[in-house]
């Protein structure tokens, strides 16, 4: 009566997230974080400005496919929490300090709040449903933003925000700052890859699979995807309070639909669920944008449609489908 | 498509190989600033001219750098002996795009001087970049009060206009000319359009007049105002003051007559209602709409006739706009700062921009800096039909109007 | 108070223009195509450049529906190979096609926004009730109500309907009876499409065309979705008509909060309904 | 105590009564099948006493604990655990990775949030499986198994939840005759202390396990009685020759 049943793997055995083994993985890291640590040595000012933006977007980029990769939940309004974790960031300088952690931990704090806050209305949908909610959210978010003038400064934005402070003393050149976000982004795409890599992260990636059989496993599935959509939002926030300490500027378009669709671009160029993939599809997609952009007459987006066909075609599994590591069989 | 894309995708990849010149030399751990080309009896400058060349502002971007380029075509590419070498950058629409452009000009190309930038946010959000690296601006639109007010710093000055300003003018005219008891007034919901409905409403207030009812429609996302028109109607309003630009201006003063308001409630608005390329558009629907600004291309003196002639000369019969004319006299008051500056570093231009005095050779009729926001005479224009072509015929020279407080 | 009720269709019905397309394709293929917004844009602009009298704005309505149902065939084909893959994967090519077809439009008819004129005749406002009111929005009025009648017909009393709704109300039981839907999968797409592009030229003396305005009607098209259920022409329609009549008198009653209430509205319907109004426990998976 | 006592269970939809004011009862250690021609109700059934699904009227009681009002994680963590009949599971992972999902969540402790090598948690999938008989397959990503290999792992899956009452859905379906083979010994070699209540077609693998057997037809219960009461029961031949020939019944 029933046909063989068949479990649905697009892309086979290569759906699963390249597992690097623990030494070489490390190495890789370890290397690329001391160039990245030496960059500001030799390259030009603005080299290193397009560069801290990079490693800010990374962070953005990875908080993104902790939700879309590893626990198969496609935002399309993440940068609303990005953008709160700005907002607050940018405020809190303003108003309170800008001394070093404080802005960063109240840019996280605030990204989860909004999560929480707006996160429990989307975990009980899935599939476009759930893309049309957060979407909705995105755009709420950013309407709060463009309105509530006394707070973010409404269409003009939160400018005039004061340097981050380390020590008491300001981080007044590219470089000092580009350390300070260095040291920070890593630190966080650190704490969402131990996650991801976790008892807790195994159970996001069952729920990705199969969320029915993870309920039938007695995991409480939606408490599960509320927990990682506010953790996402930290992460989201805490990058967006990073952003504040290199564009010294918030907007309503850090909050916009574009600027989600550019981090939703780089978590699949890098290939859904890949979380070093996530980091450098955040370089490409910055490099396009801020580099390339001004010598495209302005047509980056048509580059960035392009871009998305492309990948949906061509890199059904991202960059990372495009192995460097070789999987154990 | 493909064929566009392939060029797309060639210069793309041409654009890459470039990327790495953007590392070209040195560290970034100096003091935030290159050299300056040449303290003291500067030879060259170097400006970095940041307009929009896409996204919804690129008209203006191209009037602007149509004004700046006719200013140095006319003086020989020259600010006294100075040689001026532009770079230009694309502003776009937000300051996503429009802050690394400043940063690129800045940090990259190392210009001394940045002139333009039509956003505000962007120009508010670039402030800190400029009192670091101790450089001027020349904002030649950006209208937020807090430009040259709250975000001042002494290397950002402003050859344009601020928002209430020119909305200011129109509240005492208003008030003086028969329509003290009943005003409607209505702009999108941003910043700009709290601005502009404030300073009117200050104005006309202070000059007697009764505001009968206030709206923001939500910015951008309006494209119908049938509910605010049937508002402005039943408000019992004797005439509508309004602040709309690009394709709201379009809807709105299309719509406004469409639904049979503009014989019995005239309307009366910001002149970016009815400047450059939106008014062709509003076509007929925008005749007798009322406005004040700084500037038409209309306005009656020698100056701005030489100055719309060499302009439409230049840019195959364009007239130029009001964004032409504010980046045209950035140049102007650059060329009169360094007569005295001395340098090109930030301190000695501001000092010497303090000093300049009249502008008396602006197309818009002599102006001085007050505060660093032009003292500028504002003007009540009229949308006519003249030859087949809508203008702003001027009908009044209200006197001249500094950035309210 | 008439004029605003009477406005509320207008704006309903050429949302409905809009929407049905979207809702059905939904329905059909369960594919959510971003790029709907974009197809009306291309219909705007396309009136835009045609527009000063009748023979222009019938020639654009024309070509509008040609090109809109080409459009659609070409999306379709494009989603067919990505069938079995994820609602996201879907998502971000249609998403890719709009911000494509956008950008090429803007590089065509420039950045500046465009005003669009009704044909002669209707270019002039009626008094109404003692109210004065744009003709073309009357003729709005009626042309959308033509159309839903037409659509409604075709869906529900032909064979061809028949499938759509056999399709729309159990996809895999379709499948199962050897039933091949590709074509009218395609037809389906190509006609959502071509009324898509047809109500950016009948939408174009109200909304203009403008960069951006691709985004905006999407986020509408998709309220009314949401609201009026996928894949059901009836709900289409009724979805249309209440945000037409929503975002009318929310902007007058609310109006700090008129940006707001259509998405409150989509979140309260899919807070309630997370899988969306019409699919009933039984849509067995 | 009886493990599970259902009573008055009901859930329809629009006009089909699938599941009819059904009572059951299972008791400790027994082998419970329960079986009915196509369309019985025999599926929902199972959904209603897991939770998948909501009763409209009636209760379900495990243990002697009412769970009606619990939802399926809950009666999960209460005891009950299930094989799916399409073995759906996990797509990116490995055998060894399935089954220790299931472990560490019912290892009574808290699932960590950090990375933390859990050699006791490993070692008991590796032995849950090796007891299912995929002992040298535990590093086979799940889509690389073979159908009847995910049919096993299944069970390890369910296992893995120490269940007090263990319902399997059609366990055999799909499964060549050595695999059936293995299947039975694997249940007949649980525990006393787990329960089996299992949907089955195969009436030959059903007579061969089972100690109690329960017909539905038509979403109520026809009979409910030993396999042997079954066997000489004219109203279940009845109900099957409805839709079955009467050697594919009983024959072989």
């Amino acid at each position: 009566m029933t046909a063989a049943p068949q479990i649905e793997v697009p892309g086979g055995a290569a759906a699963a997230p390249p597992r690097v083994t623990r030494g070489r993985g490390l190495l890789v890291a370890v290397a690329v974080l001391v160039v990245l640590a030496a960059a500001p040595l030799f390259l030009a000012p603005f080299a290193t400005t397009t560069l801290t933006r990079i490693v800010v977007f990374a962070l953005f980029a990875v908080s993104l496919d902790l939700l879309v990769g590893v626990t198969g939940m496609p935002s399309l309004g993440h940068a609303g929490y990005f953008g709160a974790g700005a907002y607050a960031a940018g405020w809190v300088s303003i108003n309170v300090t800008a001394e070093a952690p404080v802005p960063l931990l109240v840019g996280a704090v605030f990204g989860a709040l909004a999560a929480a806050l707006t996160g429990w209305v989307t975990v009980r949908s899935s599939g476009v449903f759930f893309l049309m909610l957060t979407l909705a959210i995105g755009e709420t978010l950013q309407q709060v933003a463009d309105s509530w003038e006394s707070v973010t400064g409404g269409a003009n934005g939160l400018a005039g925000i004061p340097a981050t402070r380390v020590a008491g003393t300001a981080l007044a050149n590219p470089g000092y700052t580009y350390w300070y976000v260095l040291v920070a982004a890593t630190l966080g795409v650190a704490l969402v890859v131990l996650l991801a890599r976790s008892p807790f992260g195994a159970a996001l990636r069952g729920i990705r699979d199969n969320e029915p059989r993870m309920r039938a496993l007695g995991y409480p599935t939606a408490l599960y995807k509320y927990a990682v959509f506010v953790v996402a939002g930290s992460a989201a926030g805490a990058a967006g309070a990073l952003l504040i300490a290199q564009q010294r500027l918030v907007t309503p378009a850090d909050l916009g639909f574009m600027t989600a669709s550019f981090a939703l671009l780089a978590v699949i160029i890098g290939g859904a669920g890949s979380l070093w993939g996530a980091c450098l599809g955040a370089a490409l997609v910055i490099i396009v944008r801020d580099a390339l952009g001004p010598s495209l007459d302005g047509h980056g987006t048509l580059v960035l449609g392009i871009a998305f066909v492309l990948v949906v075609y061509l890199l059904p599994r991202g960059a990372a489908g495009v192995r460097l590591f070789r999987r154990r069989t | 498509m493909s064929e566009l894309s392939r060029r797309r995708m060639l210069g793309l990849i041409g654009a890459a190989a470039t990327v790495p010149a953007l590392a070209a030399c040195g560290s970034s751990l100096g003091g935030g600033s290159t050299a300056p080309t040449g303290a003291g009896g500067a030879r060259a400058i170097k400006v970095g001219l940041v307009v929009p060349k896409s996204g919804v502002y690129a008209a203006l971007g191209t009037d602007m750098q149509a004004g700046w380029e006719l200013w140095l075509a006319q003086h020989g590419g020259k600010f006294g002996d100075v040689t001026v070498e532009t770079v230009v950058a694309d502003e776009g629409e937000t300051p996503q795009t429009g802050q690394p452009a400043v940063q690129k000009v800045l940090q990259s190309d190392g210009v001394d001087v940045v002139v333009g930038i039509v956003n505000s946010s962007t120009a508010l959000g670039v402030a800190n970049l400029f009192t670091e690296s101790k450089k001027l601006l020349i904002v030649t639109n950006a209208g937020a009060a807090d430009v040259t007010g709250k975000a001042r710093t002494p290397y950002m000055w402003r050859t344009s206009f601020a928002n209430a300003q020119v909305s200011a003018a129109m509240g005492q005219h208003l008030a003086a000319s028969g329509f003290k008891d009943g005003v409607f007034a209505i702009a999108p919901d941003y910043a700009a359009g709290s601005e502009v409905i404030a300073g009117f409403t200050k104005a006309f207030e202070a000059g007697g007049g009764k505001v009968v009812g206030t709206v923001k429609p939500a910015f951008g996302k309006t494209s119908d105002y049938q509910p605010f028109l049937t508002q402005i109607q039943q408000s019992g309003a004797k005439a509508t003051f309004c602040f709309f630009s690009g394709a709201e201006a379009i809807t709105f003063v299309k719509q406004y007559a469409q639904f049979g308001l503009a014989p019995a409630i005239p309307l009366y608005g910001s002149g970016f209602l009815t400047e450059g390329s939106v008014l062709k558009q509003q076509g007929a629907a925008a005749m007798g709409v009322q406005t004040t600004l700084h500037y038409s291309d209309q306005l009656d003196n020698p100056a701005n006739k030489t100055f719309v002639e060499a302009y439409a000369k230049a840019n195959n019969g364009a007239s130029p706009s009001v964004f032409s004319m504010q980046t045209y006299d950035a140049a102007n008051v650059l060329n009169r700062a360094l007569q005295t500056s001395g340098g090109v570093d930030g301190d000695a231009l501001s000092k010497a921009l303090g000093g300049i005095g009249t502008v008396d050779d602006s197309p818009r009729g002599p102006w001085t800096f007050d505060g660093q926001n032009p003292r500028q005479n504002m003007y009540l224009r009229t949308v006519q039909d003249k030859g087949g072509t809508l203008v702003n015929a001027i009908v009044q020279d209200l006197g001249p109007q500094s950035q309210p407080a | 108070m008439v004029v605003s009720i009477l406005n509320g269709f207008a704006i309903g019905f050429l949302l409905f223009v809009l929407a049905v397309g979207l809702s059905l394709v939904f329905g059909m293929m369960d594919v959510l195509n971003l790029a709907h917004g974009a197809l009306f844009l291309g219909g705007a602009y396309l009136g835009a450049a045609l527009s000063g009298g009748w023979g222009g704005f019938l020639t654009a309505l024309a070509v509008a529906a040609v090109a809109g149902a080409l459009a659609g065939g070409v999306l379709s084909l494009m989603t067919e190979p990505l069938r079995n893959r994820t609602h996201l994967d879907q998502a971000l090519l249609t998403l890719g096609v709009a911000l494509v077809v956008a950008e090429l439009l803007i590089m065509v008819f420039g950045d500046d926004p465009l005003s669009v004129d009704a044909p002669p005749g209707l270019d002039g406002s009626v008094t109404l009730l003692g109210a004065v009111y744009p003709s073309y929005r009357l003729v709005i009025i009626g042309i959308g109500a033509v159309l839903a009648l037409v659509v409604w017909l075709v869906v529900e009393r032909t064979r061809v309907g028949a499938l759509v709704r056999a399709t729309v109300a159990d996809r895999e039981m379709v499948a199962t009876l050897g039933v091949d839907n590709r074509l009218v999968k395609v037809a389906v797409f190509a006609v959502g499409s071509a009324l898509a592009t047809a109500a950016g030229v009948l939408g174009g003396p109200i909304y203009g065309a403008r960069p951006g305005l691709d985004a905006a009607v999407l986020i509408l098209a998709l309220v009314v979705v949401v609201i009026g259920g996928l894949g059901s022409v009836r709900g289409a329609l009724v979805g249309a008509l209440v945000i037409g009549q929503v975002d009318t008198f929310g902007r007058v009653l609310l109006p700090d909060l008129a940006s707001f209430i259509l998405f409150a509205a989509l979140a309260i319907v899919l807070v309630v309904r997370p899988q969306g109004i019409f699919s009933g426990p039984v849509g067995a998976r | 105590m009886t493990v599970l006592r259902c009573a008055g269970l009901s859930r329809s939809f629009g006009a089909l009564k699938a599941v009819d004011d059904v009572d059951l009862t299972v008791e400790p250690g027994a082998r419970h099948a329960l079986i009915g021609p196509n369309g019985a109700g025999k599926s929902t059934l199972f959904k209603l006493v897991t939770g998948t699904m909501r009763a409209a009227a009636g209760t379900v009681e495990l243990n002697g604990q009412d769970v009606s009002r619990r939802s399926e994680v809950q009666r999960c963590r209460l005891g009950m655990s299930q094989t799916m009949q399409h073995a759906s599971l996990f797509a990116s992972m490995t055998a060894t990775e399935t089954v220790a999902l299931a472990v560490q969540r019912h290892s009574g402790r808290r699932i960590g949030l950090l990375p933390r090598s859990r050699p006791e948690v490993r070692a008991r999938a590796e032995q849950l499986l090796a007891d299912v008989g995929l002992a040298g397959r535990s590093n086979v990503v799940v889509p690389s198994l073979a159908h009847g290999e995910r049919k096993q792992l299944e069970v390890a899956l369910a296992l893995a939840c120490n269940p007090s009452l263990l319902l399997l859905d059609e366990p055999a379906a799909g499964m060549s005759p050595a695999e059936r083979a293995r299947l039975v010994e694997l249940v007949q070699g649980l525990p006393a202390e787990i329960t089996v209540l299992f949907v089955e077609h195969d009436l030959d693998l059903v007579f061969a396990l089972a100690d109690a057997v329960t017909v539905l037809h038509l979403g109520r219960v026809l009979l409910s009685g030993t396999p042997a009461e079954v066997r000489a029961s004219e109203a279940v031949r009845e109900a099957y020759l409805g839709t079955r020939r009467r050697e594919e019944l009983f024959g072989s």
